[in-house]
């Protein structure tokens, strides 16, 4: 439908402003549509409206005190992006992780990407119109939370990973609350897939809707679920493999038509290899040190630079860290998944409804304060 | 005739008194009851604290709201802003006038009451289109034309629907059409209709797939993003009313009115079984609310005219052939 | 014939949907009714920064070196020391934190050299004004004692 | 700019306190997430903790029809004056609660040389209830709900539809 | 042949033997870095477009002496990272590329609001991520608390 779609004559254009305060954008983005009665003539999204300055933070303190930042700016993998910057500091530093460590950053990551898919069904299909998933999905992550909140001690903005290493060691409870997670969310399937994916309204609003071509994407660079939803299977956990995740064997989902359909289907199977990893690594758990002791106190890595990418929930994530020496980053520029996939959005847009608008939007799944810093 | 005259007019007050309080009340109890049941659904409590399991919540409720400033848009067109709640709620309550709630209890008989109750309901719809026009709010504006265009396509599959009924009872007076069915209800002989009937009356009453008009998610809060206060409070209260007069209706047209299922009456009066039925269907029409997503704008005009109306014709056709050769 | 088959998948897909909501119906609720019934807190539950009790000493052993100080990302944390003569150890006397600019990083807690700090386990803060934030934890420290 | 409250002339104790205590029983609370704090509002509002018990569950979209703003999150310099728009547009009798230390002093986003945030709600909105933690808890958050029903009605033991003393925080 | 054995190649005729350094176990994360005049800039990356290479980020680095502009572009291969890096003085503009790959466009008004480098060409410089009536470039050394502003050589030496 939007192919043939051709750009009208019309006099007056009827411009509506998805306003900065709006049910399902998912914090504040305003997005500007011109209107020809309900199709989209043209979208442009405005941001900032969530811009903190992380980059101006980064350059006026040390690599330690940049810490809680890193899990501020996409809040809902706050961990995922922990466990990133201490790795990017890391290889850069060249501070050596004991194994035991590195599983335990694994775990904790993987639960955190699936509370964040989690959250994301929920709000997906409240977009929708359908409010109940959002409240089963809610309930799930609740699990997630109290083990994570177990061993990290916080429920949303981790500071977990210290260089070196993690904060505090794992403990038979926290294991055994994992595995009866993984069971519980594993017999829950069931019902989601009857309430949500075999709906026909909702696969009526889904397919053919949004739809990403290969090319498209390469343009917009946009990456994760979203580009492996139109069939290209890039994930770094596989292309750069970093920390232990070529110990452990997992597919990456992939689409075919890059529709909203597809990038659902991609992330509900992302949720399982998710799961995969976890057991995996509880099973490899080895014994040791949870935190190198002799880990320098104040990190100082040797001038030059370092690019470090890894698998965000919402795609390629990057710390790009340009030091002169000195404890301070001269210069930290994180490279953002959703910013790539919110861009692709003015070409998508272009001749849909402004319900298939929406649905497009939430199936994207953007954070704005980490499109912003 | 002045003594004919005089009962007459007191049937007309004393019905006008209980209409205006049992709708009230009823309303009061179908909200209370809505946030229960999606609570529950949910695997959550709903209202608690706010009395004994919350069943003061929305006496609360209605106290705040009208207790809140009533903000008139400065560029909104006011008089018509002012009306339209007034006249959303109006032709509801006419509609409890020809309610068949027991063998006698009626208001007024007529003998064209299902036509009557179809006239003022889509009297609410120009109130809709009157509120969202008049709040000069761009959300408010979409929500009501869509409102319309809604309200007309799901109009006719229901009144085909309502006609295959009164085919086989060869009257449109409500007594008459609950009487034919003290033995057999006519879902079991029309069940067609009858499902084509409960979905439009949804969609009537912009209630869960089809609530386009107030999509929370794409347009705010639709036509009624402008309101607040008490005139928010209307409109809330009409869409429950609806919600309870158009299950009444199905009661009396497909599920027997005041019979007891299959003529047995197991000692119950009329009234009893009216409303245990009528709060089944709303229990229903709030369980289909709290499951499906919201149907998208142009999938819903396909579903009324490539799905709706032409069952509903066939249905009748049907109806009218297996009644000619009888 | 392929419009028939959609409309009956399609209803069908439909009453299973709302077979799933109403077994959920029927199913125990997950609430927590929070006034009434709490949560048991997780063992590593950060709340805002608190003073560790020493057994032998019977109060805290902070010497007001300013690490913490010095190591808060937000500035968070002032805290005042006294020498009773030239070659005593210095003890704190005022320790002021701004809960309200607090990330909950830990780095204080861990940078301590008397390790002295503990995270406390307030999770129900709610004050008035924002100037109620700021906590002084000797008063906290003495308030728990007695 | 801190907007004055208009007091009505004439005042009915009686009116006034069955109004307050309804309103105190009813706060609809405006969608109005900003940061990492609105997952915790929304947290509060699911099925584990649940605002719905305390008739705080409806969040209404539009603010015409709601009555307490939760300002959730980071306020940039870009969104304030929308934040004073939202809060112009809410009927009067209205409250905000401050949620999180970036809503009630910038938290840890505030430096000398921040050039991109507001420090604090309360430059821009009148604040009657802050909740400080980086996130609250969803219980900070209900301990915050129940203070300002208190705040409305005026102490706790005048919200006699509620049978339960409020625990935690410094009561 | 791989895209990234492609793009090295035509870099690689494209610049002097100097400005181009290889690191096959991408240590820094990059594979293959190359110093490419501001004119070239945009041949360079025709050839990562039609090498099917897609644009990650563009970063800009505020030294005393000049600016520098760095391109990242990977390609859905493992290792496969190509860095492009451009010298521009303080008073110079590069050329846009988001003709070349759309997704410059916001970058560039991103670069534009934090560091005011122009960018020649560019559909719309409106401010992205600043409030529009900012006048300030915020990631500029010279503005607000930083710790150190060093020149170029004092970090790639």
């Amino acid at each position: 439908m939007a192919e043939q779609f051709q750009e009208p004559v019309v006099e007056q254009i009827y411009t509506l402003n998805l306003g900065p305060q709006h049910p399902s954008t998912h914090g504040v983005l305003r997005v500007l549509l011109d209107l020809d009665g309900e199709f989209i003539i043209k979208a442009d999204p405005v941001i900032g409206y969530g811009h903190r300055g992380h980059e101006k933070m980064a350059e006026n303190r040390t690599y330690k005190q940049f810490m809680p930042n890193s899990s501020r700016m996409d809040y809902l993998s706050g961990l995922l992006y922990n466990h990133g910057f201490v790795l990017a500091v890391e290889r850069f530093a060249g501070v050596e992780v004991p194994e035991r460590a590195k599983y335990i950053r694994v775990i904790c990551a993987e639960l955190n990407r699936i509370s964040s898919h989690l959250l994301w069904f929920g709000t997906y299909i409240m977009d929708l119109g359908g409010f109940t998933p959002f409240l089963y999905c809610f309930d799930d992550r609740e699990n997630i939370l109290d083990i994570l909140d177990r061993v990290t001690g916080s429920r949303l903005t981790y500071s977990y990973c210290r260089f070196g290493g993690v904060n505090r060691d794992l403990d038979g409870e926290f294991i055994s609350m994992t595995r009866a997670f993984i069971e519980r969310l594993r017999s829950r399937w069931t019902d989601y897939h009857n309430l949500v994916t075999k709906n026909v309204i909702f696969i009526h609003r889904t397919r053919d809707v949004g739809v990403i071509t290969p090319e498209l994407a390469r343009q917009y660079g946009v990456v994760g679920p979203n580009l492996r939803a139109c069939g290209i299977p890039f994930d770094v956990r596989k292309s750069e493999p970093y920390e232990v995740y070529d110990r452990f064997d997992f597919v990456i989902p992939t689409g075919t038509k890059g529709d909203a359909l597809d990038r659902y289907n991609v992330r509900l199977e992302e949720m399982e290899q998710s799961c995969r990893i976890i057991e995996q690594a509880l099973d490899q758990l080895p014994e040791g040190p949870h935190i190198n002791e002799v880990a320098p106190f104040k990190v100082k890595p040797p001038r030059g630079e370092i690019y470090f990418a890894f698998e965000s929930a919402r795609g390629l994530t990057a710390y790009y860290l340009v030091s002169d020496g000195s404890p301070y980053p001269y210069r930290c520029h994180i490279r953002v998944p959703s910013f790539g996939n919110l861009q692709v959005l003015t070409e998508v847009f272009r001749g849909t409804l402004v319900a298939d608008a929406i649905s497009i939007l939430g199936s994207i799944d953007v954070v704005i304060p980490e499109i912003d810093r | 005739m002045g003594s004919e005259m005089a009962s007459d007019w007191i049937r007309i007050i004393v019905g006008l008194i209980i209409v205006l309080a049992f709708s009230q009340l009823n309303a009061l109890f179908l909200v209370w009851l809505e946030r229960k049941v999606a609570g529950h659904i949910q695997l959550r409590y709903g209202p608690m604290e706010v009395g004994p399991h919350g069943i003061l919540q929305t006496i609360a409720d209605g106290i705040k709201l009208v207790g809140k400033e009533l903000i008139t848009p400065l560029s909104a067109d006011w008089k018509l802003f002012v009306i339209a709640p007034v006249l959303v709620f109006m032709p509801v309550l006419v509609a409890f006038l020809v309610l068949p709630f027991d063998e006698n209890l009626v208001i007024r008989d007529m003998n064209l009451g299902v036509l009557l109750i179809f006239a003022f309901s889509t009297l609410s719809v120009l109130a809709i289109l009157a509120g969202g026009w008049a709040a000069n709010n761009k959300y408010a504006l979409l929500g009501a034309i869509r409102s319309v265009a809604q309200n007309v396509a799901y109009e006719i599959p229901l009144l085909l629907a309502v006609l295959s009924v009164a085919l086989m009872t060869q009257s449109l007076r409500f007594s008459e059409i609950v009487a034919a069915q003290c033995r057999v209800w006519f879902i079991f002989l029309q069940p067609v209709a009858g499902l084509i009937f409960l979905i439009c009356a949804t969609a009537e009453t912009n209630r869960a797939p089809f609530d386009i008009p107030e999509a929370e998610s794409e347009l705010i809060a639709g036509f009624h993003t402008e309101y607040s206060g008490m005139r928010f409070g209307l409109f809330f209260l009409a869409e429950y009313t609806n919600m309870f007069i158009v299950s009444a209706v199905a009661t009396a047209l497909f599920f027997g009115g005041w019979h007891g299922p299959f003529g047995f009456s197991f000692g119950l009066p009329g009234i009893v079984w009216f409303l245990l039925k009528v709060y089944i269907l709303l229990f229903v029409i709030m369980w289909v609310r709290w499951t499906f997503p919201r149907v998208r704008f142009d999938q819903l005009m396909n579903f009324s005219w490539k799905v709706m109306l032409p069952l509903s014709l066939l249905n009748l056709i049907v109806t009218a052939a297996v009644l000619k050769f009888i | 014939m392929s419009y028939w088959k959609e409309i009956i998948e399609g209803g069908w897909s439909l009453v299973e949907g709302m077979r799933v909501t109403v077994r959920r119906l029927v199913r125990p609720v997950v609430t927590v009714q929070y006034p009434r019934k709490q949560l048991t807190l997780s063992p590593a539950y950060r709340g805002h920064i608190e003073f560790k009790v020493f057994p032998e000493i019977g109060t805290h052993r902070c010497i007001a070196c300013g690490t913490c100080q010095r190591t808060c990302p937000s500035g968070v944390i002032k805290v005042q020391g006294v020498k009773d003569h030239a070659r005593a150890p210095k003890v704190a006397t005022h320790y002021m934190i701004d809960f309200t600019r607090c990330s909950l990083c830990g780095l204080c807690v861990e940078c301590c050299p008397t390790q002295t700090l503990k995270y406390s386990t307030e999770y129900q803060l709610e004050e008035e004004s924002r100037w109620d934030g700021v906590y002084d934890l000797m008063a906290r420290l003495e308030e728990r004692r007695t | 700019m801190e907007s004055q409250r208009v007091e009505p002339v004439i005042k009915f104790a009686l009116l006034e306190d069955i109004l307050n205590l309804a309103r105190a029983n009813s706060l609809w609370p405006m969608t109005f997430g900003l940061a990492c704090c609105a997952i915790e509002m929304m947290a509060a509002g699911a099925s584990r903790f649940d605002l719905d018990r305390f008739g705080a569950g409806v969040f209404r979209p539009s603010p015409r029809q709601s009555d307490v703003m939760i300002v959730a999150g980071t306020i940039s310099k870009k969104m304030a004056p929308a934040i004073q728009m939202l809060w112009e547009q809410m009927p009067n009798p209205k409250w905000c609660i401050a949620m999180g230390n970036c809503a009630i002093s910038g938290g840890p986003f505030e430096y000398d040389g921040q050039y991109a945030i507001v420090p604090g709600a309360h430059l821009i909105v009148p604040v009657d209830i802050t909740v400080p933690g980086c996130p609250p808890r969803p219980e900070g958050l209900i301990q915050g709900i129940l203070a300002l029903e208190d705040k409305i009605t005026g102490g706790e033991h005048r919200n006699y539809l509620r049978r339960f003393r409020r625990m935690g925080g410094r009561g | 042949m791989s895209n990234r054995e492609t793009i090295t190649q035509k870099l690689q005729a494209m610049l002097p033997a100097d400005d181009v350094c290889r690191d096959e176990s991408c240590q820094a994360g990059v594979l293959f870095s190359a110093q490419v005049p501001l004119a070239k800039l945009r041949d360079a990356m025709k050839e990562c477009d039609t090498a099917g290479y897609y644009l990650e980020s563009i970063t800009a680095l505020d030294f005393e002496d000049t600016f520098e502009l760095v391109y990242h572009l990977n390609c859905y291969e493992p290792r496969a990272r190509v860095a492009v890096r451009v010298l521009c003085g303080h008073d110079q503009s590069p050329a846009t590329v988001s003709d070349i790959f759309p997704s410059a466009l916001w970058q560039e008004r991103e670069v534009h609001d934090f560091f005011g480098i122009e960018f020649v060409g560019s559909p719309d410089m409106r401010p992205l991520l600043m409030p529009e009536d900012a006048d300030c470039y915020p990631l500029r050394k010279t503005f607000g608390k930083v710790y150190a502003y060093h020149k170029r050589d004092e970090i790639y030496g």
